[in-house]
């Protein structure tokens, strides 16, 4: 089911903390609201699922308008970021409790939370209570609870960030799979752009109210529509730098580098950088020293220090070679790289 | 475990001590009157120096003619802190949800008004709750009396039951919301299972409450109708015709049993009360 | 703000019209005594019909002879009331800090007894109360009352600062202790002023309790000398020759000024009890 | 400072959590103490600083031995995982609360205060509460509190359990920083494996009670000691699939690969490979089905389902054109490949 949000507007009190904004999701689609704390990411969920009241706008599921329709209403499902499973109630008694609430024959609960436990793998743990689950098994009956009566949107509150690393891995790829198999309409909120971007079609990054960009993960990692966008996207995170844009793009301390030709005009820029575009691969043209390098298993992240004292950082396969102190003289993927205007927008 | 690891300067031995030193006074009384119900004291001594059973025979005559039984009193004193806790558990419930989930605009000045109210002195509203009760018909009634006492223990009630609301994640409501059920439905299936605990502790401690008090009946029901046993005992004692220590000792080891039996009974139960956890 | 939004479907206005009602009878009932105290009331009639003084007059003359003065009682009821409620605060400070970090045998015990000693019919023991404290030579005096009240609320004292120790980290104690300060330091320097919001409002509410306590001085401190208002209003009551309701009601206005005052001045103070927060 | 733990030994009641351990830190290194949680991570620490009583073995710290010395007493400070900052004191009252208990004197307390907080960078910070830090700036004015005596050993408790995924990034490097220029002997406990490999030294690995491995981070990733290793080491984790070693390694469904020289014997084995050695740049000869592709930024990680069923994981860099449900036929790096026998042990 499509998803339309058109001028919403959100106030608390005096303080207008979205306003006018505009998204569209498609049927089946997985879109990522992303965005640091405070940009008005779970306003929206909020607003969506029918907790907030909207100031302004209107919401529509499909064809319908449910602008004003209660919550209960609302063929709408959130999964809370601490799972908000009812602790006295069995993991099966959880499930159907929405079946319960619309009064479906026994036989017909039995058979949907039976259904819906089988695909999200908790057959056998039906019985419990969730204090004798794991936070990943909470995480699957959270997700069982708000799959059973099959809402036309199912929105996800952060639905990783109680999970430990590992675990994190898994049920990412998990969602991911049930979102696929049962072709729902996915919001998922979250502050995390790997999992923005692993998890979902598209994704809206936002600042204060408003989307900076919506785009698929891809393009928005290679294609940053300003310098906010990609500093948050890529771990480790892209290094800025100060330059001139002349014949060469110039840097203090004597290091420059070719100017591509798709970078037009002149005068002082922002040099965006990703650890991966930087290293021996590709060249000369940066010299500095080492300054740090943090092992990570199959690659090292290094701190370069330039000539010119701007801090850069490189990420190279394990068995580089390199130490702390090692002078390096190394060059850049030019057609990678990303220039920005001095009050951050993209050239 | 760590915990009493981590306390490495403080011995426990000596903790034990001290609490038990700072409790014994309360256990010497108790035994005292142990003691003196079933023995027959000197005249001024302390000690007791002969075993009597004369002092229960309140359980199978009547004390003093003008008086009811002590079978009378004892319903009279159950009915009493039964309804009574009843009455603050029903309306506690409600309130404190509201008061805990809902910031509406006088809340902290209900919250506080709350604490003061629990430590108003009785005494001097005793006038005109006198006036209102014979307004109202309810003068010298265990109707009334029960009011009153239920009034008064509320702000306690409301205060406890926040504290356990307080613990519910807001989410929880919001979950069942979303699975379509009403208001109502979410407060009584998905909240009140979890505040069980408190409710049960706040159930046995207004009972308790009821069932010690003595000012109230003392002064709004004086007469022999709703008589219970904190005012009987107080007429046993007050009467010069039958002014009686051992009786009126064997009277409150009867009158006190069972709040024993109820701690023993319910001793986890009461321990839910701290911290106000979901534990059960 | 995201709280009030959450809940649509209980209106706020609904919720304060229902705990207004709650609280109306308490209302009410204050109010009559405020403009009885200043009235003179038609003999028999709910209402009063005029305006009248002669309530106040304890203020500057003897109401009767054989008793002391007002402002004797006042001092009495503020000295029992403050003592009680510092001594309650010193033994709670140290007792609950013991049982919020110590995992000794006897901890559920203990705890469990505690609530169970504060709904204990106090009546039950007063007999035992009474001779012990003629045995130590305290009867009759305002010392032997003050620690009897003393040691029945310290069993709420050690509740309410358990609560406020709970929520200071463990954490926060062994950073201590790993900075080389001493156990007591540790407890004085970084714990006790994390737990002094609690602290604040157990003094206070320590202090309206024994400001508000009648059943105590009545039986223990019957005398003259160790009068306290809620006494001293019984006395005026109860007297044949002196039975005023008038005087009554203006006395209890007097006595109960200081609940309001120090309600009004301290509430916020007082809302800390609640979640036994650290937020100050 | 060394430290030098002796057949240390621990018991709760009747459990023995750890029995007979020994760890030997040298002076100015940094080493992990890694481990799910139980593994007995947070007891060694704890005894290390003397919160817990070893009931067997010694501690010395160089040449003093402080088995039975309280915690006051030592020369070890720990960073706990939510800080235990004081909260009604301000940040530079904080920081000078150590050198207060021994009674500095006042110029001396605001000279080291000063200095301290020059090298973890919250010099600006100084007046403010702690309530009114952010999660960085709190953890660095619990590592300021924790140096400003300048301890013979500094724990450190889990110390970016609590801050999210950029912040993690940044005091990670921060506390290394601040460890290699004091030169102070530093034990990081901790559940993540990435952390230990970034910041420190050395790692130890732990697995009920027992060190599995102790070793640098790159030996313990190429080289892992046994099966638990391998898979507690590497994110995205490595593949276990179940092989059979004779003239070449046999999968099921038909897929083998060439045996390399150093593995002996033969018979049923368990394959450790990590995604980041399989991939069509190694050759041919696993062939299966990509089941998932997750857009990481720079990278994707895709599922592959082999013919014989079995799931793997791979890295690619991203752009390699590969789409769900493609058939793949990729190869191995056959120096990397890691087996293990049935029991787990490495061959």
């Amino acid at each position: 089911m499509e998803l339309i949000l058109s001028k919403f507007t959100k106030r608390f009190g005096a303080t207008t903390v979205i306003s006018e904004m505009d998204l569209h999701v498609g049927a089946g689609e997985m879109l990522a609201l992303l965005g640091p704390s405070g940009c008005g990411k779970s306003t929206t969920l909020f607003a969506i699922c029918g907790i907030h009241r909207m100031d302004g706008g209107s919401l529509h599921f499909g064809d319908r308008d449910v602008t004003t329709l209660p919550a209960q209403r609302r063929s709408v499902k959130v999964v809370f970021q601490n799972y908000a499973l009812y602790p006295h109630m069995s993991v099966s008694d959880n499930i159907a409790f929405p079946l319960r609430v619309k009064r479906h024959d026994r036989a017909t609960i039995t058979r949907k939370v039976g259904a819906i436990a089988e695909l999200v793998h908790i057959g056998e743990l039906l019985d419990r209570k969730p204090a004798q689950l794991s936070g990943g098994q909470q995480q699957r009956v959270a997700l069982a609870r708000a799959m059973v009566r099959e809402p036309d949107v199912l929105l996800l509150d952060e639905p990783l960030a109680n999970l430990d690393a590992k675990l994190r891995l898994e049920m990412r790829t998990e969602i991911r799979r049930v979102q696929r198999e049962t072709g729902i309409t996915a919001i998922l909120v979250t502050h995390d752009q790997v999992e923005a971007m692993s998890m979902c079609d598209r994704i809206a990054l936002m600042r204060a109210g408003q989307i900076e960009q919506l785009a698929t993960p891809v393009q928005m990692y290679e294609n940053p529509a300003n310098q906010f966008v990609a500093g948050f996207m890529g771990n480790p995170p892209i290094s800025f730098l100060p330059a001139h844009l002349g014949e060469r793009i110039t840097l203090s301390g004597g290091n420059s580098l070719p100017r591509p030709d798709r970078l037009a005009g002149q005068g002082p820029i922002t040099l965006g950088l990703r650890p991966e575009h930087l290293g021996p691969q590709f060249g000369q043209g940066l010299r500095g020293t080492i300054t740090f390098v943090e092992p990570q298993g199959r690659e090292d992240l290094i701190d370069v220090r330039l000539t010119g004292g701007e801090a850069l950082r490189a990420i190279l396969p394990s068995g580089h070679g390199h130490a702390i102190g090692d002078s390096v003289d190394w060059g850049v993927r030019g057609d990678r790289l990303l220039a920005f205007s001095t009050d951050g927008e993209r050239i | 475990m760590s915990r009493t690891a981590a306390v490495p300067g403080l011995r426990i031995w000596h903790l034990v001590a001290v609490l038990s030193a700072m409790s014994a006074p309360l256990v010497i009384m108790y035994a005292f009157q142990i003691i003196d119900s079933v023995a027959s004291p000197a005249p001024g001594a302390l000690w007791p120096t002969g075993f009597d059973l004369n002092n229960w025979r309140f359980l199978w005559e009547s004390v003093d003619s003008g008086r009811p039984g002590i079978w009378q009193v004892t319903f009279n004193t159950f009915v009493f802190a039964s309804v009574t806790s009843l009455s603050v558990c029903a309306f506690s419930l409600t309130a404190a949800y509201a008061l805990s989930r809902l910031n509406f605009p006088a809340r902290r000045f209900f919250l506080a008004g709350l604490i003061v109210l629990h430590a108003f002195p009785t005494i001097t509203l005793i006038i005109a709750i006198f006036i209102i009760l014979q307004y109202l018909g309810l003068y010298d009634t265990l109707a009334g009396v029960i009011l009153v006492k239920a009034a008064l223990e509320l702000p306690f009630g409301i205060w406890i039951m926040k504290g356990f609301y307080d613990t519910v994640p807001w989410e929880i409501e919001m979950a069942g919301v979303q699975d379509g059920a009403s208001r109502f439905r979410v407060w009584w299936s998905l909240v009140l299972p979890q505040v069980q605990p408190g409710l049960a502790a706040l159930l046995i401690i207004s009972f308790l409450s009821g069932w010690s008090e003595f000012v109230l009946p003392l002064v709004l029901a004086p007469g022999a109708g709703a008589q219970v046993l904190a005012t009987y005992m107080n007429a046993v004692i007050a009467s010069e015709t039958t002014q009686d220590f051992g009786l009126f000792k064997a009277i409150g080891m009867f009158y006190t049993r069972p709040v024993i039996v109820i701690y023993l009974i319910f001793q986890k139960r009461l321990m839910n009360i701290y911290g106000g956890g979901t534990k059960g």
